[in-house]
């Protein structure tokens, strides 16, 4: 697959986690091309955390200095009919409250506990954590969505080594490979790629996996 | 019953060493031509409280490209090389806060409350040196308010007694920063008669507007 | 995307014991409407928390005066005569709460937050049972977030995706009761299609909605 | 002095506290009359707790049904130009924030240290302390405005007998006798009303004063 084949197949399996109405923030990456796989009929709401509710689709646009909307990243967004602009207090009320039904976000090391780190490599990169702290810690259901290795580095782990975003936040991770539960007893292998082998995910995966009798298939 | 000042005349009340919270994210309701005006006059060792560090060239990125800024308190500096660079020289001090708490901690220095009480950063980094609180066996932050000498925000409509209508996501921590400063400047897109704004649609009330400037379209 | 019911309807998925926030300040922005439809059907053994008790005959009161309340929590009763005699003689128990502690309780409810930190009620009966936190030397009681199973509360235009504008002094409680209750109904005064309120005059987004029903003008 | 004219005593030497642009909120009852003694070129921005800053003058208008703005006593109101609805939280950061300049309230018991007891009478009278908690700890001056006694037993004590409304938080009391300042070392007359003699004025006062040496004069 190529990054493209890739990126489709995750943002693909992401999509099918949504019902019509889900009230949904997308990280930035990723995150933003699971709408466009959304099937016929369920329409989500985007959350901005910036302060939009009912955000549009990504514009096709690149920073302005006159965007009276933008979205998350800082870009020119625009906000559906029916949709509401609040301020940054009330955002994060309603990610911290639970109102949020899905939080989707990109990952640097993801572990067995549903631990998260995705904000900060010390020494290396420290951009901050914006507000993914509070989507890990509030979402009602948080869900990693990633390549499942760095070049190769497994970035599902038994323990993160990485300072923390959120611990134990994640009930979900989907990568080229498969879908991954967290579940009190481990991690469970839910689907696989027919493209990959059993043997080639659990080597490219830093932990034991808990594999069912039947495992899901994550592409038809 | 905010005061009208020229953009130099706002300039010039803050202070070397002052605390100035600015409103914005990404430069989106920021007080663009403020922050010129603040650049043109020069000032010396602010404390910034903002979302972000903008991107270079905007917003309060500004600000911090032209050396006025001892110490920046944000969530996110990551569309901001400089900023990077600047820290690596030493020549800035940045404390990251998660954004959901900064956002409720400004709030709370607005409203007389002894903080905030947020599960953001149990577990992680942003917890170490705060007081752990446990309300029926769950774990909460103690976040302290945020007060500051000045805020600076943005107003698209702004009546003479103060009032804020907001276009857009321009909103974002403006209202908030409003109510948490010692004394708040606010740059009107468009200044307004009383009245204009229905009062069920103001957002920020202008009790807590001290100076209007204008700024005039964008 | 809030569902349209029929005040019966609405009024019928309220069972015997429940919790039920009910939104309004003396009866300005009480869901007239559907407590009427509540009386109706009758329920029994509410817990009710709304600001006050109305008056006799007005709001939430009749709720009370039909002998449906258990337990209401409040900030203020004295307007309301029938309160006092159904207290005395057993029939009601009242709970008070200082109003801006309730008003940041319900909201705390909503939002995540483990409470709130208020200096109010510091040194009085308010305190009673209630943590005290020191923040840098002062004293603030916690007050524990408070939700809900229902909340009813009033809008003058609600539009079909559930956001709400609030005309006047009706606003009050209401938004703050529809981010904190398992259930949300909103009697509205009139129905607009989306796209009529302004994305930036929403006072209470949509999401927080489950149930429309039709109050019509008064 | 008939219950007009003491009104109009307290309410007229309240109205001096006041300069333009001052954010207040009146209690219901004696308060309300403050404005109407103001000064040409004093605007103060009347706050009511349930939602409404810039609220006009009391409307003569009994309860009804269809009002859309009412004050804190739930009475028919209007808010003027310039003014703005806002939540109930957000009223109440106004208050405990220190936003409102002055707080006007009634007491059935104030004492030398500035404790207020308003909102219970236990086993009498028991309506609820409704905002008057938040106003006396959060308001930026609380005045107390009232009668001096209740008919001839002293309001002003050693030591409030009733349960608090807040501790420590009166700055002043008016009444018709004269203008009382809760100040570290005790309770300052700062003004004493013509009409009543120093020793009337110890006699109705269950506390000891302080009497500086040139008194002010209440009324000109």
């Amino acid at each position: 697959m190529d990054k493209e084949q890739l990126k489709s197949v995750i943002a693909g399996r992401a999509a099918k986690e949504l019902k019509d109405g889900d009230v949904v923030n997308l990280g930035i990456g990723l995150p933003t091309l699971i709408p466009g796989f959304l099937p016929p009929g369920v329409r989500v709401i985007l959350h901005s955390e910036n302060g939009i509710i009912g955000m549009g689709p990504a514009l096709d646009a690149g920073q302005q200095q006159q965007a009276f909307v933008v979205d998350a990243g800082g870009k020119p967004a625009k906000c559906m009919a029916g949709g509401a602009f609040i301020d940054s207090a009330t955002s994060f009320g309603i990610i911290r409250g639970g109102h949020v039904d899905a939080s989707f976000l990109g990952a640097i090391e993801v572990d067995r506990e549903g631990n998260l780190a995705n904000w900060i490599i010390p020494g290396k990169k420290v951009p901050g954590m914006g507000g993914a702290m509070d989507l890990a810690a509030g979402a009602r259901r948080v869900i990693v969505v990633m390549e499942h290795t760095n070049k190769g580095t497994p970035k599902i782990l038994e323990r993160c080594s990485l300072p923390l975003t959120a611990e134990k936040c994640v009930d979900l991770i989907i990568t080229e490979m498969g879908v991954f539960e967290v579940t009190p007893e481990g991690l469970l292998l839910k689907e696989i790629n027919d493209e990959y082998s059993l043997e080639q995910v659990k080597a490219a995966t830093g932990c034991e996996l808990l594999i069912p009798e039947a495992i899901g298939k994550m592409t038809e | 019953m905010a005061k009208l000042l020229s953009l130099e005349q706002a300039a010039r009340m803050i202070p070397d060493g002052a605390s100035v919270m600015v409103g914005g994210f990404m430069g989106c309701g920021s007080p663009h031509r403020l922050i010129d005006a603040i650049v043109t006059k020069g000032v010396r060792g602010l404390t910034v409280y903002c979302n972000d560090a903008g991107w270079p060239g905007h917003g309060v990125a500004r600000l911090i490209t032209a050396g006025l800024v001892k110490t920046l308190n944000a969530t996110h500096v990551g569309l901001n090389p400089e900023v990077a660079a600047l820290m690596a020289s030493g020549g800035l001090e940045v404390r990251l806060i998660p954004q959901g708490t900064m956002a409720e901690q400004i709030r709370a220095g607005g409203n007389g409350t002894g903080g905030v009480l947020t599960p953001t950063g149990i577990g992680t980094m942003a917890a170490e040196g705060r007081q752990v609180v446990d309300v029926d066996g769950k774990r909460f932050l103690l976040e302290k308010p945020i007060r500051a000498d000045f805020a600076i925000i943005s107003g698209y409509q702004v009546d003479h007694t103060g009032n804020i209508w907001y276009k857009g996501s321009t909103r974002n921590f403006n209202p908030l920063m409003a109510t948490a400063a010692d004394t708040v400047i606010v740059e009107a897109d468009t200044l307004v008669e009383d009245g204009c704004i229905e009062p069920e649609n103001v957002v920020t009330p202008g009790i807590f507007i001290d100076y209007i400037v204008k700024g005039g379209a964008w």
